[in-house]
């Protein structure tokens, strides 16, 4: 833990992680996706359609863990006063917001054709339209503040909050009645699919993983580099006048 | 009651305002801060008060670090900056009545303290006037009344004079001299000559003692 | 291989027109946003070196 | 407890006098429930059967409306460096003000929700139920929107930033809010509905002051 | 002219802050819509019949949520004394400071009103009509929000009667709004609707800068 | 360029303040108000900058009443009251930008003036600095600063060295001497002594003229 706390430190790990992370994204998302588009049978009532569940699941998933990872290092933030971690949540909220995007307009494709409307207003879709608001609030949060350290704890605090939200979104399929189908892959009893579907389903999300850590890692630079100059340059002010 | 400060260093937006400022302050003394706009006498007040956190460094009364029970600590300080805290809509006695019940007086109480604290601050032609109607140098004596409803051992003062006409600081002086004579501690940063004979004097941002 | 042809692939049963808009979608967003946090990178490590340089300079 | 009860009539006193929010709240509900009617027609079956939502809807929208500037005045003016040195945790300072809060908006609105649910042609039944509702949901309003009010102190505020951050946060409320009052009027029981708003506002008013008091220390730095 | 635009930039700024700001009405406007199927429940012929009242009540909503606070910061912080000393008229400074208020609320919500109406499963011929009935509605709405906000800085003891009266002087406005959408909704002409909008849109206009001028003088006394 | 006010007299909340008040300035002199709390400065201050009206008398400048021609009026003055009127989140140069921009200068010409202000004011190193960071006397000396942007025949200040340093009171005493000596008026309220030589006094509530 305290050898993640010092920025110059983080940053070499980052770099060292970078080209694997890369590597996993890129293999994992291209043979992920090559597979479930090329491979992988039709779904008996879903038709082609189903094809669509490669991209919009495994965002569906990343959209909720990096909230979940947001509201962690949020935590550390508050707790330790680490000041790494606040930037990890900080880099973290676009990559999530991009994800949850992906999953609204990607299941609203797939509705059309499946349910015949773009939108309903059932309990799993809005809960994941409020999370995408939940992303927005926070970046909107950063964004308010002139002081880097007053919106990373004020952020902090709203990322906790708002973690309430992810168990909704997890359980609302099950709390209400509701078009969209139940979870069948992260279930207690394990997943209930075909092998074929879900290999390549599998694939996609840990390539999806990848990608979030390479674009964290490249965010996070920009963080703390950006965080050294604003010091940089505050001292420097404050010499000449002294001197 | 003393008050330690010791290698105090203040980082404000990511620049160091001073650093190693140490002093003590013992019953009856008053310290007067001085320096140029911008050299971190109001940012010492406010960590002093428990507002801001310091960069380095630590504040002890009587030996007891303030960190350890913050509550205790603020408790027993009163804390007045540039601005004066005095509510528009509120009436001049009605602003002052409510620190009194703040501070824990019952009503009865409460209302005695408030009737001498405007006899003593001179505002009682004016206590049912709101607080948007009272001229600066008012508003700012009526803040400073708030220091007289509750004793507190160590005030804090970010140049009250402001505004003050020259009634007003003399009555000033005085409160300030009463206030050491029963062993309390001044801690006043101001631009301007002010009635505290004997202080000691620091300069910032360099941190002088004299 | 699952497919026959090519057109076979391309028509995906009818229903292109939802299926490759959201591989597109999520192409363009992962790319864009790929390509931006890489120039966010970039512009902080100018910003970064230009501080330093100026702080060594005043000192 | 002195002290608690002196900043709550304080505020009520602030909020009554200049600002009028009692007033605009109350009335921007009544009209933002009273637009349904002119917009929908006057059927009645239409109107019965959105009425649960519309309330419920505006009065989370009316409760947002005066809390953008619960901690801003006293932030500005220097109150709110001497609230924090009273001798009562800052926790309790700021509950006292969400409590004033409430009362002059979630409180009037429920009192006066009845007489507009009569207008949206509500199930008889369901009135006491909303009632109630309301009671139980609106406090978790203003103890979840004084969190947002007290994060965005001293943030470069578009004016919407505190709705924007707290919407989200109590859509749990509206839901089991409409439940309980949909649940009465079709005859089911409301009280499971019920349950959740008080297990929900219990939770905001434990979680609320811890959240509130670091909020407003970041924000006097 | 300079002067003004001056103005008009400065309160934009303001208002925005980073480049986020007009993202966050947007946001506030997008929540407030979606939270009444959330409460009213999903069925499309509900929505669809709603949707127009629903997208009015939000804009309203959001214009109201900034309104309020146009002047008082600048006359808290002393601005307003040199704005009323600046060489061009006090009421074209009102003018300005009400344009900029529309072009960060009025404006992007108009724009994005047609999303949430398809979302809403409104009429797609009423949809247009929206769009226009919001671009020449969402102007009174700031203009005579505007006068409140003035007035509210010179009122002395009664100030609750400033939102009793504004309110009612944009309720004209929502009602021809609705039935201008409404109206294209069953196929009827909207225009007698849209024209009585324009010619509100006009009045306020050439009425509000001397009303906002009186009314911010009062202030300064 | 003289102003000239004649038997000027004010009420505020029913209670008369000042009455009977005579007084006529000429090129180049001053006028410094003094008087206790509440006498009456700062009224008297935003009755000549046409905010208040007065309950009777009036204000004439070169022989013609202020109120015929409100704006030529207004235009001819400067103004700074108890506030800044420094926008906490602007940064300090973005702040005078604004007020050149206002006062009718085309861009170029307000960079350099600001440019120049700025320069004078000693803000330079915190020109890109939102307000909200600024100390209370840099604040002070932004508010000031604005005066340097356009010329204005009469310059009406309350209280302007509060907060100020020492630097900052004898840099502004250079910026009134200058703007006397170019023919400019000057009135101003002060409780503490301000550098403002050869100027007449003007005693509030009595009005005594010396
Ligand atoms: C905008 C509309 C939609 C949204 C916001 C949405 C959202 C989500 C979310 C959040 C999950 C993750 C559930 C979990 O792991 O617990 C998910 C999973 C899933 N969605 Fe959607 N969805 C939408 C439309 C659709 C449509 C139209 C279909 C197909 C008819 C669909 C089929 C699925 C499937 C098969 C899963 C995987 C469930 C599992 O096996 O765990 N979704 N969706
Ligand atoms: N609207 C009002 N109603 C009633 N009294 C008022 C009103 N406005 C101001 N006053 C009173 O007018 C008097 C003069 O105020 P003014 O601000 O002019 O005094 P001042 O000489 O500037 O004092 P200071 O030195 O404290 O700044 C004060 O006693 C004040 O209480
Ligand atoms: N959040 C912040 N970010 C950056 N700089 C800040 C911040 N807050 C304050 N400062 C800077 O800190 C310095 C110290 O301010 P402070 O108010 O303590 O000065 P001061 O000695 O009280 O000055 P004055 O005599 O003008 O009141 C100022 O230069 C100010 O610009
Ligand atoms: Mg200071
Ligand atoms: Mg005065």
């Amino acid at each position: 833990m305290h050898a993640l706390a010092n920025p110059a430190r983080f940053l070499r790990l980052m770099a060292a992680i970078r080209p694997y992370a890369a590597a996993v994204a890129i293999i994992g998302l291209v043979v992920g996706l090559g597979w479930g588009l090329l491979i992988s049978p039709r779904d008996y009532q879903q038709g082609e359609t189903v094809r669509i569940m490669y991209i919009h699941v495994p965002s569906a998933w990343m959209a909720m863990f990096i909230y979940a990872a947001i509201a962690v290092s949020s935590a550390v933030a508050l707790i330790w006063r680490h000041p790494v971690a606040e930037l990890v949540a900080k880099a973290s909220a676009p990559v999530g917001a991009a994800f949850t995007l992906i999953c609204l307009v990607t299941g609203s494709l797939w509705g059309k054709p499946m349910w015949g409307t773009w939108w309903v207003w059932d309990a799993r879709l809005t809960s994941m339209l409020i999370l995408f608001f939940l992303y927005l609030g926070y970046i909107a949060l950063w964004e308010a503040f002139d002081d880097p350290s007053r919106a990373g704890r004020a952020a902090a605090i709203l990322a906790l909050v708002g973690a309430v939200n992810l168990p909704i979104i997890k359980f609302s399929v099950d709390w209400w009645n509701t078009l969209h189908q139940p979870a069948s892959v992260l279930t207690l009893e394990g997943p209930k699919i075909h092998p074929d579907i879900l290999w390549p389903l599998l694939i996609t999300a840990v390539g999806a993983q990848g990608y979030y850590v390479w674009i964290l890692s490249l965010r996070v630079r920009a963080e703390i580099l950006n965080r050294q100059a604003r010091i940089l340059r505050f001292s420097a002010a404050a010499d000449r006048r002294a001197g | 009651m003393t008050l330690t400060v010791e290698k105090l260093a203040c980082i404000r937006g990511e620049r160091q305002l001073f650093c190693n400022l140490s002093f003590r302050l013992a019953a009856g003394e008053a310290l007067l801060l001085r320096g140029p706009n911008g050299s971190g006498k109001s940012s010492l007040l406010r960590i002093l008060a428990g507002f801001l956190k310091p960069a380095r460094g630590g504040i002890a009364w009587d030996g007891a670090a303030a960190d350890d029970d913050t509550e205790a600590y603020s408790e027993r300080l009163h804390y007045l900056g540039h601005q004066d805290a005095v509510k528009p809509q509120l009436s001049a006695e009605d602003n002052l009545l409510f620190w009194a019940r703040l501070l824990g007086h019952d009503v009865a109480e409460a209302q005695a303290k408030v009737e001498d604290a405007l006899t003593s601050c001179g505002l009682t032609r004016q206590r049912r006037l709101p607080g948007r109607y009272l001229s600066a140098g008012q508003k700012r004596r009526l803040a400073l009344a708030r220091f007289l409803i509750t004793p507190a051992s160590l005030w804090l003062l970010d140049e009250p004079t402001n505004a003050l006409d020259a009634a007003a600081v003399e009555w000033f002086g005085g409160v300030l001299q009463k206030h050491r004579e029963s062993g309390g501690l001044v801690i006043l940063a101001s631009h301007v000559p002010v009635p505290l004979p004997g202080a000691r004097v620091l300069d910032l941002p360099e941190g002088k003692l004299s | 291989m699952y497919w026959s042809s090519l057109g076979d692939f391309l028509a995906m049963g009818g229903h292109a027109g939802f299926v490759w808009p959201s591989f597109a979608l999520a192409l363009v967003v992962l790319l864009g946003l790929g390509w931006s946090s890489r120039i966010a990178m970039k512009a902080a490590e100018r910003e970064h070196a230009e501080a330093k340089r100026e702080a060594r300079a005043d000192a | 407890m002195s002290a608690f009860f002196g900043i709550v009539m304080r505020d009520l006193r602030l909020g009554f006098g200049a600002q009028g929010a009692m007033m605009t709240t109350l009335l921007f509900f009544v009209l933002a429930v009273s637009l349904f009617p002119l917009g929908v027609g006057p059927e009645p079956e239409v109107l019965a059967r959105i009425a649960s939502g519309v309330i419920w809807v505006a009065a989370l929208l009316a409760a947002m409306l005066s809390l953008d500037r619960l901690f801003a005045t006293d932030m500005e003016d220097g109150t709110l460096d001497l609230l924090a040195q009273a001798p009562l945790p800052l926790g309790l300072v700021a509950l006292a003000k969400t409590l004033a809060h409430w009362l002059t908006t979630g409180l009037p609105l429920a009192v006066i929700a009845p007489l507009l649910a009569v207008l949206m042609q509500m199930e008889g039944d369901a009135i006491p139920v909303l009632l109630l509702a309301l009671l139980l949901g609106t406090p978790s309003l203003s103890l979840i929107g004084a969190i947002g009010a007290a994060l965005t102190l001293g943030a470069r505020r578009g004016a919407v930033l505190v709705p924007l951050i707290t919407l989200p946060l109590v859509i749990p409320v509206l839901i089991f809010g409409v439940g309980a009052v949909d649940a009465a009027a079709y005859g089911l029981s409301a009280q499971p509905h019920l349950l959740l708003l008080g297990a929900f506002f219990a939770g905001a008013a434990a979680l609320s002051p811890f959240a509130m008091a670091g909020a407003i220390k970041l924000a006097l730095e």
